[in-house]
């Protein structure tokens, strides 16, 4: 029974640190994407709440929670109260099998950097995002808008669509390492880089089919059209307002983020540096942030504004002492595994946004053309191919 | 040793080409295809070179094919797609492949205005011959009469797909249909050959067939011979199904090269020599055998000499020489009958090439009287076909005269009746073939056309087989290579009989030349002399007359009247109306429980599902 | 406190499951809901089939289950094709509107 | 009755030509040339100057209305020919007490909307108009603001 | 523990059949048969069939009930009308019969000591179903994915906007 | 416009909609829709996602303009121009000037014709800018519509330069311009004209060879050159479909015929083809402005007639004669001899024209003005139906019009 009860309360906490730091990454999820698009479009973005705007996510949950939380006439209600509800639950249930980093000893207590090691995650994560469709159908069915209906029905056709060539392009690497578990997936893509699934395994191809998938799966540009504003003025979530509307906006940033980490998991070696420790790949968030600080120190030293002869120094500082931290070999068992997953899981968040700022939006009719005559076979052919490899070198 | 990749390559080569080669360009085309095929060669070679003398067959297992009832039962049936090599192999292994990529390489310059239909041809063509390919290494390589016959069926629809080329001509398709329609009564033969063996032997399998044929009573094996027989005639062109082959000649040139003069249509003696141990036991068989092939080898000879199309005299010709490759086989001398095979795959292939090559030059015009005098200005065609020339005539020391001798020894032995046929034949060959070179390259030119060498990619091949045809025979001493496989031959030697064949080579070139070079009117004032022997042998014995007057005419009317008025419409359409018209009636009564709603239906389901589970507890086995 | 579950539990929620399709195949009249009904014996079936599966410790239950998936999948498909055809034509969804079998 | 000094442009005298009747005046101002038609005639003028003169674009139709004066409406039109690169205005005056007049649309479709503004904001209606509805008013609106003796102040809403 | 789970999930699933039944809007039935599908996959992890329970979810809740969805969606189907003759009176009493039946025979047949508990099969993985599909059921596997392919040629003909 | 209910024209029978499986659809798009660019409103039949049939619905925006002219005199009136097209209100000033100038017969010095034309074609780069940016972002490119805008800025920033107002510059006056050409206007110009041309080259980057910019553009919103012209369709939409066409050049004003440049044309027809015979038009705009620029002529910069031209300042306050001009035009406006003109002038949009009935007092007795976007709008019908929503988006984006100038 002690295991048990250890069991449960080593769970809760890590439940409670992992809701507590992504919800926090999805507000600031929300700042990032807004300030690399207005750099992206040679502008400033937010800039008055706070340093940088900095505070505009607190703003922003403010002002949602604070909202009217309005409930048109004509809509049916259970079905259109459930529909946020089930998305976000849908975009966070999966992220609870997602491993961030290796077995770390904290104190007396042994565990992993996950919320549970399931030895199926990634089919439990393929069923909780097909799961996740029924937000969106819902809420545009339910909302009981002309608007909302196409969005929902855009977005069922559009994910049941996408979900094939992904799970082709999941199970290429699958096969590679031979495990349906993610912990073990990453392990048997330890080395360097080279051990990665995306270059030893062969699997750019997959990575690529999965990428534009996840794009998909997300709505995000250029398949954002469930909700493209411009012609469905803002699609399936049209008639929702405050709390409810941002567990939609949640659900997406949550999705982006596990589909982004299940790239790095799947593909980019998780949570692996990719060199070895002994060429020098633990001196290299030192490095980064240390660069950071003498940058952030230099202009400091030759500041513009009077404000920045103060505050650039102090983030300098802060940088140094983060930098430092990376070097503590006591924390470097968990801190490097976990610097590394983010940053991966960064890079392709940023591409995300990077797209966004970018790209026009399909057509329906091209969307759906693209993935059952491009997507899906091509998925299709690098799965036959990658298999016939592992059965060829297997032997 | 990998054996499964020999055919691999043109199995590839043929699915790239059929599924993309739309969208490829010629080059891209070339290069698969002949790429497959020479990767193939290549690896043929590098097996032979690894394997050593292969004095015993190397035998390779993939998996198991088909699998029915118990092991050590009564009707046990485990056929594994097997590969087997063993030096006969080898030499048709080099044969196909080699001579494959030969032609392979000459069809990219004769195709290379092909559009074909729908402007498909091109790469629809080579997609065919590789795919040819692929089924012809399959049959050389399958260690099973099952899996020979698979490559046997597929060649069969490649010969017809290719016959058919061009599919918007009505003769071609016609000719398609015939090969096919013709083939099927020998693979028919086949197939009850198979059967018979299976029943008596439990297996297909080369091995265990041959080793428990020695100890089979002669009836059984005669039986098997004669069937197979039948299905080596349909395959090869003996007599009596010999006519698809000249038709088939509707096929692009290379085509005729390759599959109806070098490869395919030496299955059936590949299959025969391939037997040889059914056979020896089974000298009925084997005398049926010789005597058919010397009958078809006289018969073709004689219609070949009164041929104009130039293709027609060169099939009419592959026919007489399979026929003399029957007599060798028939009378035992299996080495001497593959030794033909090869060397007639030389000068065989080269006259078609080099006949391709004529036409081409001339634009498509095939009719030797609208040629002559080209061998100033097709000058390397010319030298090649003469190599030819001379190997298919049996002079020593050329390719023709090893074989062909070799195997006259052989009849002579078996019988000195089938000899003297057979070197009769042997003069008429010399005189046909000289009579074909004599008008087509030499005197004045007839035609309209202006004749154009063809480029490298066509000659060069003609080169190498020209090469071959002269020197081949000597260098490939057949015969003593395949000691090893037919270990029940006896050798023989006699120079006189030698001297007689060259003779008769000699002097049916030397007719030749007085017929249609020093005295040009001869020809035809000895074909007006002849005129009724003559006739007959333009029309070739009138032999599709006789069949369609005797078989094909009397099934159609019959199955008309018979089986369509009589049988079809009367009884079986009246019992069928009859029964259901009661149907109706009774029908008529049920129909009152069909609602037309589903749920009525499932209703009635349930109520069934219910009356099982009572009836079932009450007199069933579930506990009370 | 008893951990484990007697088998013929599991059957016996089949059973009420396959029942309960069977209901609403019969009372239903919205040919979608029928179809789900049908659905869901399936879904009970597969039930009983896994069950059955623990029951010999055979991993056989599993693979129909499978199959009856893939079936399923493939009778939607077309299913809901038809039905999409027969509301193009009739513009109803009620059953007992779509009989043309009947006479 | 085509006035003297005009015909010698080739329009002119086509459409004059065409049907004499038709013409009942005219001028050249500002090197524009203006045809007056009567009423009744301007669907079958219109036609013969789109399909014979190569007019093949209508530019707009408008109205001017003269009130009090009496025939009260001028129904203007303006025509353009991009072959001979060449405007045209035609003219027709209707009467303020039944203003109708027969509709262009069967020659250029682009009369439609055209037609139903001079309907929605002079009162003027079109005979065989495929769609006479008010265009830029609601449909609801009482009178028609282009008329000369609707206040300018309009009327609260 | 065990029973609970069962409990729990059982209760669920009856509820949630239930509510197929009686909701007269058809995509409140499709959500109740979402629960039923999700409650019964919880059944299956506890019978120790981990691969099939996920392909409930894909495929079954996924998949197929999207589509369900979805058609619902477009046709814009509303509540169903009453019309036509009632099967209460020949169904209702037939399916009690039936259940009452089956769950004796059940009773009677399965003994109470035959014991499911967490844990007791573990073959339910993956792997081992993708061995058994692959070696011993690999010609239904093929017949299957020949079906599917036909199904999918049928529901695009039937689908198709004009049939000429 | 009409009430938000589904006009009559849409209520099919019973049997019709039963003929269609009752699938169609009403969809309203508009008046308040992000992609209709202001208060248009389409009545969309929808089939799935096609467009069964489409009913424009305008009138929301409309000002009464026409009614105004009658009260205002002429100098006045010209201020009312600007509001109708609030994306080229040079154009309509232009415009409106040419024709009342046309009824005064009056002479435009050289420097003034010049100003206007930069000033117009600088007009023109600003609604192509505005067109561009919008007409991605419907089509879900969100950078480009910045991109475009930080240039219209720089435009905007010329016409604050020149008039003190950003958009409503009421700069063209009869008689010449408002106020005399400020000191440096040459070097900001200059300076916009050095990074232009660079800046439409990151547009086309960015859009003219995207997979997914050419998928919804090319081919959509065809509409043939026959039905354009019965439709009354002008400008930019016109010469996509390969008609040369263009006032500036057919019937040249203000002295367009001195400068060099070319009138772009496609053929395909559809929204790509619009997209890059705007771009053009941009390329072909900055030539004007660099010819108009480098060959501006000395001079006055305003007619010399006293009775319609306000005088200086500085002669006001020194001659009697011009305080008395002053008086007269300020306190009752000028005369306008009677008579009618039409005239025409190529706006970014298409054809604009104005007519002006002059009845010789010191109002105009009527003005109306043929704008672009109205006629164009009554081809949207024909250019959707069939298609799907989202190629409405782009159709009706690459029409390109203002529902200022459409409403009026």
């Amino acid at each position: 029974m002690e295991l048990l009860d250890s069991f449960i309360v080593i769970s809760l906490i890590k439940a409670a640190v992992i809701f507590g730091v992504l919800m926090t990454t999805l507000a600031y999820l929300q700042w990032v994407e807004r300030k690399v698009i207005a750099h992206v479009q040679v502008r400033p973005g937010p800039y008055r709440v706070g340093p940088h705007g900095l505070l505009q996510p607190l703003a922003d949950v403010i002002k949602l929670i604070t909202k009217e939380d309005l409930v048109p006439p004509y809509v049916n209600k259970l079905p259109y109260l459930a529909a946020p509800f089930l998305a976000i639950t849908m975009a966070l249930l999966s992220i609870s099998v997602i491993p961030f980093g290796p077995e770390i000893t904290v104190g007396p207590v042994k565990t992993f950097m996950q919320m549970t090691d399931l030895n199926i995650g990634v089919l439990f994560i393929l069923a909780a995002s097909s799961m996740g469709v029924y937000g969106i159908a819902l809420a545009g069915w339910a909302s009981n808008n002309k608007y909302s209906l196409i969005g929902g029905l855009r977005s069922s056709a559009q994910m049941i669509s996408y979900e094939l060539p992904m799970s082709l392009a999941i199970a290429a690497p699958l096969l590679i390492s031979n495990t349906l578990s993610l912990r073990n997936l990453v392990e048997a893509q330890s080395g360097s880089i080279l051990n990665w699934n995306i270059l030893g395994g062969g699997q750019i191809v997959s990575f690529i089919i999965f990428i534009i998938a996840a794009f998909a799966e997300t709505n995000r540009v250029p398949f954002d059209l469930p909700e493209a504003e411009n012609e469905l003025v803002a699609g399936f979530h049209t008639e929702y307002s405050s709390m409810k509307f941002a567990s939609f906006f949640m659900a997406e940033y949550a999705n982006m983020i596990t589909v982004s980490a299940m790239a790095t998991l799947l593909f980019l070696g998780g949570w692996k540096a990719p060199w070895s420790a002994e060429y020098g790949s633990s001196l290299v968030p030192a490095a980064i942030f240390g660069i950071a600080a003498a940058v952030l120190f230099y202009h400091g030293a030759n500041a513009h504004r009077k404000r920045d002869k103060l505050t650039f120094p102090a983030f300098g500082a802060i940088f140094v002492v983060i930098a430092a931290i990376f070097l503590l070999p006591m924390v470097q068992g968990w801190l490097l595994p976990l610097f590394w997953f983010s940053a991966k899981t960064g890079g392709i968040l940023f591409l995300f946004m990077w797209i966004r700022a970018t790209l026009p939006r399909f057509r329906y009719d091209q969307l759906m053309g693209f993935t059952w005559k491009f997507l899906f076979p091509v998925a299709m052919l690098n799965l036959l191919v990658t298999a016939f490899l592992v059965a060829w070198f297997a032997k | 040793m990998q054996l499964w990749l020999i055919p691999t390559f043109p199995l590839a080569g043929f699915l790239i080409n059929g599924i993309f080669g739309r969208r490829f360009s010629k080059s891209l085309v070339n290069t698969v295809a002949i790429g497959s095929v020479l990767l193939s060669f290549l690896w043929v070679l590098k097996t032979v070179l690894a394997l050593g003398d292969l004095n015993t067959a190397h035998l390779e297992h993939y998996f198991t094919w088909i699998q029915s009832g118990v092991p050590g039962g009564n009707h046990y049936i485990n056929i594994g797609c097997d590969f087997a090599i063993d030096r006969l192999t080898v030499v048709m292994l080099f044969v196909v492949t080699g001579i494959g990529s030969l032609i392979h390489i000459y069809s990219i310059g004769y195709m290379a205005h092909e559009h074909g239909p729908n402007f498909g041809g091109y790469y629809r063509f080579f997609a065919y011959l590789n795919l040819f390919m692929f089924f012809m290494l399959v049959l050389v390589l399958g260690a099973s009469y099952l899996l020979l016959f698979v490559g046997w069926e597929g060649v069969g629809l490649c010969s017809y797909l290719l016959i058919g080329f061009y599919f918007d001509k009505k003769f071609a398709t016609t000719a398609g249909n015939k090969a096919f329609i013709v083939n099927r009564i020998g693979d028919f033969g086949f197939s009850l050959a198979m059967f018979y063996i299976f029943i008596n032997f439990g297996s297909l399998d080369f091995d265990k067939v041959f080793h428990q044929a020695a100890s089979a009573p002669e009836w059984v094996l005669t039986t098997i011979g004669l069937l197979l027989m039948v299905g080596a005639c349909g395959k090869s062109a003996q007599i009596p199904l010999y006519i698809w082959l000249p038709d088939a000649m509707a096929g692009p040139t290379p085509v005729s090269a390759l599959i109806h003069a070098a490869t395919m249509v030496t299955a059936g003696v590949y299959m025969t020599a391939r037997s040889w141990v059914i056979y020896t036991h089974a000298p009925g068989a084997m005398d049926v055998i010789a005597i058919v092939g010397i009958a078809t080898a006289f018969m073709a000879a004689t219609i070949g000499l009164a041929q104009t199309d130039i293709k027609k005299v060169f099939a009419y010709s592959t026919v007489s020489q399979l026929g003399y490759m029957f007599v060798g086989v028939g009378s035992g001398a299996f080495s001497a009958g593959v030794y033909h095979l090869m060397t007639h795959a030389f000068f065989k292939a080269l006259l078609f090439l080099g006949a391709g090559s004529v036409i081409h030059a001339l634009s498509g015009e095939q009719d030797m009287r609208n040629m002559g005098g080209l061998r100033k200005k097709i000058p390397i065609t010319f030298w090649t076909m003469c190599c030819a020339w001379v190997a298919i005539s049996g002079i020593p020391p050329f390719s023709g005269f090893f074989s062909k001798d070799a195997i006259l020894l052989a009849a002579y032995q078996h019988s000195p009746a089938i000899y003297w046929i057979g070197v009769l034949t042997a003069g008429l060959t010399a005189f046909y073939v000289s009579r074909a070179m004599f008008m087509t390259f030499f005197g004045a030119y007839r035609g309209k056309a202006h004749p154009h060498e063809s480029p490298a990619v066509m000659w060069v091949p003609l080169a190498i087989l020209a090469a071959l045809s002269l020197f081949g025979g000597m260098l490939f001493k057949i015969p003593e290579f395949l000691k090893a496989s037919f270990p029940a031959e006896a050798e023989v030697e006699n120079p006189m009989l030698m001297y007689i064949s060259v003779a008769a080579g000699l002097s049916g070139i030397a007719i030749a030349y007085i017929m249609y070079l020093a005295k040009t009117g001869m020809a035809d004032s000895l074909a007006r002399t002849f005129s009724a022997p003559y006739r007959l042998i333009y029309n070739k014995y009138f032999v599709d007359e006789i069949y369609d007057a005797t078989v094909v005419n009397p099934i159609l009317g019959g199955s008309r009247i018979v089986l369509w008025k009589g049988i079809d419409s009367g009884v079986i359409d009246g019992l069928a109306n009859g029964i259901a018209s009661r149907c109706r009636d009774v029908g008529g009564i049920l129909r009152l429980l069909q609602s037309g709603s589903i749920r009525s239906y499932a209703s009635w389901i349930l109520f069934g599902g219910v009356v099982l589970i009572v009836a079932m507890g009450l007199f069933g086995g579930l506990p009370r | 406190m008893m951990t484990a579950v007697p088998i013929s539990w599991f059957l016996t929620l089949s059973a009420i499951l396959f029942a309960l399709g069977v209901a609403g195949f019969l009372f239903r009249r919205n040919i979608i809901t029928v179809f789900m009904s049908i659905e869901l014996m399936l879904n009970a079936v597969n039930l009983s089939f896994v069950t059955f599966s623990y029951q010999h410790k055979e991993v056989a239950g599993h693979l129909f289950t499978f199959f009856v998936m893939v079936v399923a999948a493939a009778e939607a498909a077309v299913g809901l094709a038809i039905i999409l055809t027969v509301f193009k034509n009739r513009s109803t969804l009620n059953i007992d509107d779509v009989n043309s079998m009947k006479n | 009755m085509l006035p003297d000094n005009l015909k010698e442009y080739p329009v002119a005298a086509a459409v004059e030509a065409f049907d004499a009747d038709a013409v009942t005046g005219g001028k050249f101002e500002f090197s524009e040339l203006t045809l007056e038609i009567l009423a009744s005639k301007i669907s079958s003028v219109c036609g013969f100057l789109k399909y014979d003169q190569k007019f093949i674009r209508l530019s707009t139709v408008t109205a001017v209305d003269r009130f009090p004066a009496e025939p009260r409406f001028e129904l203007v039109y303006h025509l353009h020919s991009i072959d001979r690169n060449e405007r045209l205005r035609l003219k027709a005056r209707i009467s303020g007490a039944d203003p109708v007049i027969e509709s262009v649309t069967g020659v250029w479709r682009s009369a439609n909307w055209y037609e139903r503004e001079v309907f929605d904001l002079f009162g003027v209606r079109f005979t065989n108009h495929p769609d006479l509805r008010r265009i830029l008013m609601p449909d609801d609106w009482e009178g028609h603001p282009l008329r000369k003796d609707y206040p300018i102040t309009g009327t609260r809403v | 523990m065990d029973v609970i789970l069962f409990l729990i999930f059982a209760l669920i699933a009856v509820v949630c059949a239930i509510n197929v039944v009686v909701q007269t809007h058809p995509i409140s039935s499709a959500l109740s048969l979402v629960g039923v599908m999700g409650s019964l996959a919880i059944l299956y992890l506890l019978l120790g069939a981990e691969f099939i329970a996920a392909a409930q979810v894909i495929v079954y809740a996924g998949a197929i009930m999207v589509l369900f969805v979805f058609v619902i969606m477009l046709l814009n189907a509303g509540a169903e009308t009453k019309k036509g003759r009632s099967y209460l009176i020949p169904g209702a009493p037939l399916l009690v019969v039936f259940l009452g039946l089956t769950a004796y025979y059940v009773q009677r047949l399965f003994p109470a000591n035959t014991m499911v508990t967490f844990g007791g099969f573990t073959k339910g993985g993956p792997r081992e179903i993708g061995e058994a599909l692959f070696t011993t059921y690999l010609l239904p596997f093929e017949v299957t994915s020949v079906l599917i392919l036909v199904a999918i040629v049928g529901a695009i003909v039937l689908a198709r906007k004009e049939i000429e | 416009m009409s009430d938000l209910g589904v006009p009559e024209l849409l209520a099919e029978t019973e049997e019709q909609q039963a003929a269609t499986g009752g699938r169609r659809m009403v969809l309203n798009m508009g008046p308040q829709h992000p992609s209709t660019h202001g208060v248009l409103r389409l009545l969309l039949e929808l089939d799935g996602e096609n467009i069964a049939s489409c009913v424009p619905d305008i009138g929301f925006l409309h000002t009464g303009i026409e009614k105004e002219f009658e009260v205002k005199n002429y100098q006045q009136a010209v201020t009312l121009t600007d509001r109708v097209d609030y994306l080229a209100p040079l154009s309509n000033n232009l415009g409106y000037c040419l024709a009342v100038e046309k009824l005064l017969q009056l002479e435009i010095p050289p420097q003034a014709q010049w100003m206007r034309v930069l000033l117009a074609e600088l007009t023109r780069l600003n609604s192509h800018l505005v067109w561009l940016g919008t007409h991605a972002l419907d089509i879900g490119a969100m950078s480009v519509f910045l991109y475009c805008f930080r240039e219209r800025e720089e435009i905007l920033k010329i016409f604050e330069m020149f008039s003190g107002q950003r958009m409503m510059t009421s700069y063209f006056r009869i008689g010449g311009l408002a106020l005399e050409p400020p000191r440096g206007w040459q070097d900001r110009v200059k300076r916009f004209l050095a990074i232009f041309p660079s800046r439409i080259d990151e547009y086309e980057n960015l859009l003219t060879n995207n997979r997914i910019w050419l998928g919804r553009t090319k081919g959509v919103g065809f509409i043939s050159l026959e039905d354009m012209l019965d439709l009354g369709i002008t400008g930019p939409m016109l010469r996509g479909a390969g008609l040369k066409i263009d006032t500036r050049k057919d019937a040249p004003y203000s002295s367009y015929e001195k400068f060099d440049f070319e009138v772009p044309t496609q053929t395909a027809n559809d929204v790509f083809a619009r997209y890059q015979v705007r771009i053009e038009e941009m390329r072909q705009s900055t030539r004007i402005i660099t010819q108009a620029l480098e060959g501006m002529p000395a001079g006055p910069w305003k007619a010399d007639a006293p009775h319609v031209v306000l005088p200086d300042r500085e002669k006001m306050k020194t001659q009697m004669e011009a305080l008395i001009y002053h008086f007269k035009i300020v306190t009752e406006g000028f005369r306008v001899p009677q008579g009618e003109v039409f005239q025409v002038i190529e706006s970014p949009r298409g054809e604009l024209g104005y007519y002006i009935v002059s009845e010789g007092t010191t109002k105009p007795y009527r003005v109306h003005m043929r704008t672009p976007s109205f006629g164009n709008l009554q081809a949207v019908p024909r250019m959707v139906e069939g298609t799907l929503i989202a190629d409405v988006i782009a159709a009706i984006g690459s029409m390109d019009f203002v529902l200022g100038d459409t409403d009026r």
